[in-house]
């Protein structure tokens, strides 16, 4: 086993690890460690902008943004993060063009903006022009500028290191009013060198986790397969919570069966939705805004024709999304990607067919609690010194129920910055914290056993029983009766876990084994969105309770916050404690959330 | 008002799926369990959107786990899976089974040139080293940089606008024939992201950029041979963005 | 148990990056990969003119390759033009040749030593035919004599009129 | 790629012909006997038949060749580069036809 000290060392090199590099690699002694090339990362799918109130073709301003991203996030979101975000936009959007980002531009030659769901001008006045994109690729080329400017400051990259654990150590402390409390510390992480199959130790001062998200629990998603929640599901297995899990962004259309995204472009620029009898049923759902009412509404109508039996194809279980009365140069014009997209994949051609669509796992709200400083909480308000969060594996929370589109790529610049900056503060003044005895004990515990097993299972069948659950009960629709039924079922799927082999038993490029450990962090943040789901009996942004329809403020007006408990048991769950936290409001009061 | 549409068929769109089997015939190279390459054949059942990537899945996780193989985002943006499919580099996640001729075995082999590692994976390392080599970032003097915003017209930006869509996948250079035999040459991809850079209007390192390449493994390696061209998966014109680049180094010097 | 160790990553050019990765070539800062490439090019479509004027004039033209013997050759050397164009042709051809071969040897071998032994093979040779060639155009005198002073009696005619 | 691996091959055994050619040819300089000799053997219908392998390499070769000039060096080059190769080809078939009809048809006449 080899152990390496680095200041500060950084899980992950997507959007969120890579901007937290730069900041922290000219600062201190850095180390990303990541379990893709960096430029395999899916911010790299991102399609269609990032937004920011540089007021280039239109009037805007920061507070503006602010609004939107609270009404847009159902007011759940903590409202002194928000601004955080919004305000630094600017600066973020500016800071990518110098790092050499090719913005799209104005006929003046300034970044060029467009529209995009959800972001108003004066408090839901009008839509407004505050996305920032470079074509349909505004994630790709963020992704290839950020790792662009990491070759530039001779960050160190561990490529294909799998970090499959956290070391943590518990302290007694004593709080300011001389109460006592166990307070969380990080050593370091352990982690898997794909090519050799060896361990490695990092011990660092400081450890960002930017790990991205977990959209491979469901079966249709637009994530890519190596999403599997692992930062989220390390953090949890240490005492650390999870907050906000029931909260899920359904994007309204993906490409039937496969989840591959259409950007909400394709409405905007005048696509529409129809059922199996051709039918545009959005008219009934939204008669005001129809196809273009927000992506958590669109989702369930959707959902409601197919369940309803109205779904097109030979399951039935998909609507159409129509372009044929778009001509074919402005579709080209517009919308080429998607368009190549459905040629490619379903053999569709969209000038004369409609394309088929169903709505697709797109994003997890929650995450690793964080406050603003991207410092991780290990419950309502103590952080846990030199551990850090960005990106999607974080929750600060900025999306509360509901992310606005093109935030998301706002949220890994800013906070990812964060993230960076005040980890290689942090690690300037502090002291390594000595490595627990035989930390990585358990780790090479359940490599061994795994690669060791005789079991019957296969990890591709529990997987694909899981994803299967997870689609038909805690999709778009949930009740109390789906939710346990999904939660019944992820219980013996951990059983079974149990029970699991793989087949490759060599150490060099051990895919195989990987994807047997991917599945049990998927087990765990299945189960946390579950419970998380059923301990919220209301309806708000991206969590939609049959049951329970309506927003209820008077009692849910909270984040949920859950914990890995072994004496804890909740709502017949073993294992898991439930809490809540307040949400920071500062200056907007909850209202209706109508467009 | 009309609201409704004709439905053309019940199925509109994708037609009943139809399923057919397929056979695949896959290059494997598992050094710690046998020293030699040789090759796998399996026949198995598959549907009519499936793609070749859908295929080595299925063979992974119902039939042989040690089948090895990187891929990520499975819908042509990540650049994982770039691997020799009926003998041209193509991204697994990219090429439907259906489109292919399925009367005979459709072959896998991992890209040439990179050495092996284990079945499809190759070491990734020497084609970083050379995209790294090139200064792949924007030099610009920043006492000149503007406070706020800088400026660039919508002309310039395009001038670049192709080679800013690689995705770093290899297919390129894995398929030239020069890289094949001279594992030293820069490769296709390194010249398409200094052609990114050097084109940018806004970047003041081109004249770097330019002498790294007029190098004895640089541009002039190149004989235009279009193999890289044909393979880039984002449809980059790979050799007209190399001559540029050529262009550049002898307007420079001459 | 655990030790503290250096590992080599690539980290890009902090001289941390495994050795197998550096590039070999001694980077020439010379212009000369240019220079051959540009010659490549430009010797191209002027040999496209020599050569297919010399294989017309030669071939096609009258009886053809019956036609070709030594006194149609020295017939033609008699005249500086065609001594000229075909002195043009051989050093174009030669140095393109030389060039383009010396870049296949490149390719394909593997071993600097093999690489070398060819690449002198091929100069010397390419000297040789060079300097052969060049030698045999100017010294060329179309009518011989025996050894008695005699002109041959396949000399071109215009010998035997002087 | 194939038009590439042509116009190597072809380079190299013109390369090869013409350091055979130039010898041959030198032998001017030692007696005409010695040249018509060797020549005189290029008259054979085999060796016509060689020659014009040996034509249709230089045809390919120079054809092609001039392709790859507009391909380095005309903008539109890289994008016609297809057109141009099947143009090199219709080239080749008609030049080398019209050489291969007239050549043999000296040969065998002869
Ligand atoms: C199709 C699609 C389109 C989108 N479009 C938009 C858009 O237009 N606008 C917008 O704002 N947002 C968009 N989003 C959302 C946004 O792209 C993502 O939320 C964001 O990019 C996440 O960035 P990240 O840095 O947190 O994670 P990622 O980019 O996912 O990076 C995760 C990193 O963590 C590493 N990692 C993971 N697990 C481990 C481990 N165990 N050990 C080591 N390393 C690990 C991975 O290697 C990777 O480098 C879109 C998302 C998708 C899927
Ligand atoms: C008839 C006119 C000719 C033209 C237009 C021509 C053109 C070219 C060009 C442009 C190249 C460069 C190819 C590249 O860099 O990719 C080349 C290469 C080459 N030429 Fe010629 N050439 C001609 C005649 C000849 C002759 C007479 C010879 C032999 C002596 C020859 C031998 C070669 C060789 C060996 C190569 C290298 C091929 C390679 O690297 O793949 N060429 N030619
Ligand atoms: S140029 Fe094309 S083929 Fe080459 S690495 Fe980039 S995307 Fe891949
Ligand atoms: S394949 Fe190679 S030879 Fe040139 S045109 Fe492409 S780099
Ligand atoms: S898996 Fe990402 S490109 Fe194929």
């Amino acid at each position: 086993m080899q152990v390496h000290k680095y200041d500060v060392v950084i899980v992950g090199a997507g959007g969120a690890g890579m901007r937290a590099a730069i900041e922290s690699g000219q600062r201190a002694r850095t180390a990303v460690l990541t379990k893709l090339y960096p430029t395999r990362s899916h911010t790299g799918a991102a399609q269609g902008g990032m937004c920011a109130a540089l007021a280039n073709v239109e009037e805007d301003n920061w507070e503006w943004h602010t609004f939107d991203t609270v009404k847009g996030g159902d007011y759940i979101v903590d409202q002194d993060a928000a601004e955080v975000m919004a305000k630094e936009a600017i600066d973020a959007v500016l800071d990518l063009e110098k790092m050499g980002l090719p913005f799209n531009r104005t006929p003046e030659g300034k970044i060029d903006q467009r529209r995009f769901g959800g972001h108003t001008r004066d408090h839901g006045k009008a839509p407004v022009r505050r996305a920032c994109y470079a074509a349909d690729r505004t994630g790709h080329m963020i992704l290839q500028t950020l790792y662009q400017n990491c070759v530039k400051h001779n960050v160190e990259f561990y490529n294909e290191f799998y970090v499959l654990d956290l070391l943590m150590v518990d302290e007694e402390a004593t709080r300011e009013d001389g109460t006592t409390y166990t307070q969380k510390r990080v050593a370091g992480v352990v982690s898997y060198e794909l090519a050799t199959g060896e361990l490695h130790i990092f011990q660092a001062k400081s450890v960002v986790f930017a790990t991205g998200g977990a959209g491979k629990v469901f079966k249709t998603t637009s994530n890519a397969h190596t999403l599997t929640g692992d930062g989220m599901a390390i953090a949890y297995r240490h005492g650390i919570p999870l907050e906000d899990m029931e909260f899920i962004q359904f994007h309204p259309t993906g490409l039937a069966g496969l989840g591959i995204l259409l950007s909400e472009a394709a409405r905007g620029e005048g696509g529409i939705l129809r059922n199996a009898d051709g039918e545009r049923f959005m008219e009934r759902y939204a008669p005001t805004i129809k196809d273009l009412a927000p992506r958590d509404i669109v989702a369930r109508s959707m959902a409601n024709e197919v369940r309803e039996g109205r779904g097109a194809g030979p399951n039935k279980d998909y609507v159409l999304l129509d372009l044929t009365h778009l001509e074919p140069e402005h579709i080209d014009a517009k919308l080429p990607d998607i368009t190549e997209f459905a040629r490619t994949y379903l053999g569709v051609e969209p000038y004369t067919e409609p394309v088929p669509v169903f709505p697709t796992c797109h994003y997890v709200m929650g995450g690793i609690p964080t406050d603003i400083e991207a410092n991780v909480l290990q419950d309502n308000e103590t952080r846990i010194p030199g551990l850090f969060a960005a990106g999607e594996v974080a929750c600060v929370s900025v999306h509360g129920a509901n992310r606005l589109g093109t935030n998301s790529l706002l949220d890994i610049n800013v906070f990812g910055r964060r993230a960076g900056i005040y980890a290689a503060e942090y690690a300037k003044d502090a002291d390594f914290v000595d490595l627990p005895e035989n930390g990585e004990a358990f780790l090479v515990n359940q490599i061994e056993s795994l690669r060791s097993a005789e079991g019957t299972e296969k990890v591709g069948e529990l997987r694909a029983e899981l994803q299967e659950v997870m689609d038909a009960d805690m999709q778009v629709f949930r009740t109390e009766e789906s939710i346990r039924r999904a939660i019944d079922k992820i219980e013996e799927l951990r059983e079974r876990y149990k029970n699991v082999a793989v087949q490759d038993k060599g150490k060099r490029y051990n895919l195989d084994l990987l994807e047997g450990l991917e599945l049990g962090y998927l087990l765990d943040i299945a189960e946390a969105m579950s419970v998380a789901a059923l301990h919220r009996p209301e309806s708000r942004g991206g969590h939609y309770r049959e049951d329970f329809p309506d927003r209820d403020d008077e009692n849910w007006m909270v984040h949920s916050m859950l914990y890995r408990d072994e004496n804890a048991e909740t709502e017949g769950v073993k294992g898991i404690r439930f809490d809540t936290k307040d949400v920071v409001m500062t200056r907007y009061e909850p209202m209706e959330r109508k467009y | 008002m009309t609201t409704t549409l004709e439905p053309t068929n019940n199925t509109a769109g994708m037609g009943e799926i139809e399923s057919f089997t397929v056979t695949m015939q896959v290059r494997r190279y598992q050094p710690e369990f046998h020293e030699e390459a040789y090759w796998d054949t399996w026949t198995i059942e598959m549907y009519g959107t499936d793609r070749v990537l859908d295929a080595l899945h299925k063979i992974k996780w119902e039939i042989d786990g040690t089948l090895t193989f990187r891929r990520s985002c499975a819908h042509g943006i990540c650049g994982s899976d770039a691997m020799r499919i009926n003998g041209v580099n193509r991204l697994a996640c990219k090429v439907l089974l259906k489109d292919l001729d399925l009367s005979k075995p459709i072959t896998v082999e991992p890209i040439k040139g990179l050495p092996v590692e284990k079945d499809m994976i190759v070491d990734m390392e020497p084609f970083f080293q050379s995209y790294r080599e090139i200064m792949p970032f924007l030099i610009a003097d920043e006492s000149r940089e503007p406070t706020r915003e800088r400026l660039q017209s919508a002309e310039a930006r395009a001038a670049f606008d192709d080679t800013t869509k690689c995705i770093l996948c290899a297919a390129c250079t894995s398929s030239c024939p020069v890289f094949w035999t001279d594992g030293q040459y820069f490769g296709p991809a390194a010249i398409v992201n200094a052609h990114r850079f050097i084109f940018d209007d806004r970047d003041e390192g081109g004249d770097m950029r330019l002498e790294v390449l007029n190098d004895k493994e640089g541009v002039w390696r190149c004989r235009t041979t279009f193999n890289c061209t044909e393979a880039c998966p984002r449809g980059i014109q790979v050799t007209k963005a190399i001559a540029e680049v050529k262009q550049a180094i002898l307007a420079r010097n001459i | 148990m655990t030790t503290q160790q250096q590992i080599n990553i690539a980290a890009p050019r902090s001289g941390d990056i495994d050795p197998k990765y550096i590039r070999q070539s001694a980077s020439s800062s010379s212009n000369w990969e240019m220079f051959k490439w540009l010659f490549m090019r430009i010797s191209g479509p002027i040999l496209l003119v020599l050569i297919f004027t010399h294989l017309f004039t030669n071939l096609m033209i009258g009886d053809g390759v019956h036609g070709l013997n030594f006194g149609l050759v020295a017939g033609k050397w008699a005249s500086p033009l065609w001594q000229i164009w075909d002195l043009v042709m051989l050093w174009l051809a030669m140095i393109h040749g030389t060039i383009g071969v010396a870049t296949i040897i490149d390719d394909y071998t593997k071993k600097d030593s093999t690489r070398v032994a060819f690449k002198v093979v091929l100069y010397l040779a390419s000297i040789a035919i060079v300097v052969l060639g060049t030698l045999v155009i100017f010294t060329f005198e179309p009518c011989m004599t025996d050894a008695a002073g005699n002109l041959l009696d396949n000399s071109p005619s215009f010998c035997f009129n002087q | 790629m194939w038009s590439w691996v042509g116009h190597r091959i072809t380079g190299v055994v013109i390369f090869l012909f013409l350091l055979v050619h130039v010898l041959d040819t030198a032998l001017v300089r030692v007696s005409p006997e010695a040249y018509d000799a060797v020549i005189g053997t290029y008259k054979n219908w085999y060796m016509a038949l060689g020659e014009s392998g040996l034509v249709a390499a230089v045809i390919y070769h120079a054809f092609n060749g001039i392709r790859i000039v507009l391909v380095d060096f005309w903008k539109k080059g890289t994008k016609y580069h297809r057109h141009m190769f099947w143009t090199v080809m219709i080239l080749w078939v008609v030049v080398f036809g019209g050489f291969f009809i007239r050549h043999m048809m000296l040969v065998l006449g002869g």
